[in-house]
């Protein structure tokens, strides 16, 4: 996204705004990451206490969804400064 | 947070829109996470046959524990990813006074 | 979670806050069950209206799930309380 | 609603903020099902391997009936949690002028 | 929705407010259009472009996606009205 | 838009609300992408037997081609909905400088 053309009062209020989305991105992120991971290795609800397995399922699931994201967003900026540098040839 | 607060009618004086703010976001934390677990724990327990409208003996333990081990597993991983260090832009170091990780 | 911190102006405006969220969770819970029911009951598009057993099922998902929520909400806030709890000591 | 007014420009006088939020909940809850609608009944009715762009006349005569058969599946819970009373914190009871439940 | 009771300064915000909406509406649908497409269609990930198979499927995907929701509008539309007259009887 | 920006100790004088309005929706449309492409892809290229916590070389190389697949099936969509005309209420035609359909 290109903000350039805000003058310094708009660049200002969206630099809060966006980290507001920021901070809102990340704890859906959080809270949707454990649904997933809950969802993939939890399975056996004989106890309440989680497995050693379970725990170490979700640690793997955790690590590795946090690892996509990254790797996932990292191409997606890629992708994004293709399109920009595209549409202003 | 001026979603709501209409400045007419509203009790003036002094109310911190940064607190009413904060609050709006750890009930829509508290809330989407309540939510999450009534959809997963529904998956994991519930028969779709609804062969009755009551809760089975099974199923009401089963809910017990997955609400339990829900909480369990939210624990470990908001300790992982404070382990892990802030590197989803410093979002998880601000949250609040650390209590919502912890829910 | 905890308003004590808060002054009267602050809590009256949460209150308000408070009421207006609930009645859209409540909204949304509700469509959701609607959703959710009839995905698993019905399954006969031969006809387009209801047939006895499609709503005697519909009947059964919506008081179980209804019921589930309720026991999601009394653990939950169970663990809640117990998290503050050991927050505190 | 002040999420939308901008104090300046917008028409003034007489705006009733309460009617524009009750109307703006009425459209937020109609979008919500109307979503949930084109979701579920593509779920029951189209086919999935996509080997042509149109609708074929078993998947429309589908659409219709599901569609149908959602609106009455839809109030025959509403009635159901209007009789079970309202246990969700009376938001049921308080639904506009009773328009909302059965849409 | 019935908005007859409003007056005109009222009418005037609703009007802004559902276009506004709508837009949002639109790009909602849009994109929840793609990932569907995209999960049904794209299984081969053995190379990053589009298949001919793959896209054709998209196209087809998409147009009928956009078919169905029509359809569904203008039913959903229609016992919206029914409702309506119901209720006035 | 009003949502964010606080009377009080904003840099007020010459903001544009509707500038500003634009952007956050573009920002929650990118958002909303980046989301659904996660969502997508892991489905796609991860294995949810979780033995261990790093990317696998062939998790890695199906994330990449997933990512770069679903940028260009978005872009087929959008030219073909751009043709088939703004059949949605004319919400297309005005999607901003046109940016937002082709991201």
């Amino acid at each position: 996204m290109d903000f350039s053309g805000f003058n310094a009062a708009e660049q200002t209020q969206m630099t809060r705004i966006i980290e507001k989305k920021q901070m809102q991105d990340f704890m859906r992120m959080y809270s949707n990451l454990v649904e997933r991971c809950f969802t993939s290795c939890c399975n056996d609800f004989t106890s309440k206490a989680l497995s050693t397995k379970e725990e170490q399922c979700m640690m793997n699931c955790a690590d590795k969804f946090l690892k996509h994201s990254e790797r996932v967003g990292a191409r997606f900026a890629e992708q994004n400064a293709e399109i920009m540098n595209n549409q202003q040839k | 947070m001026s979603m709501f607060g209409r400045g007419s009618a509203a009790p003036s004086g002094n109310v911190n829109p940064e607190r009413i703010e904060m609050a709006i976001q750890e009930l829509d934390m508290v809330t989407d996470i309540f939510n999450r677990i009534v959809s997963t724990c529904h998956a994991k327990c519930i028969s779709t046959r609804y062969a009755e409208g009551d809760l089975t003996k099974g199923e009401s333990v089963c809910i017990d524990r997955c609400v339990a081990k829900f909480f369990e597993a939210n624990k470990k991983v908001g300790e992982r990813l404070q382990n892990v260090g802030a590197n989803a832009g410093g979002g998880g170091g601000g949250a609040g006074s650390g209590g919502v990780l912890g829910f």
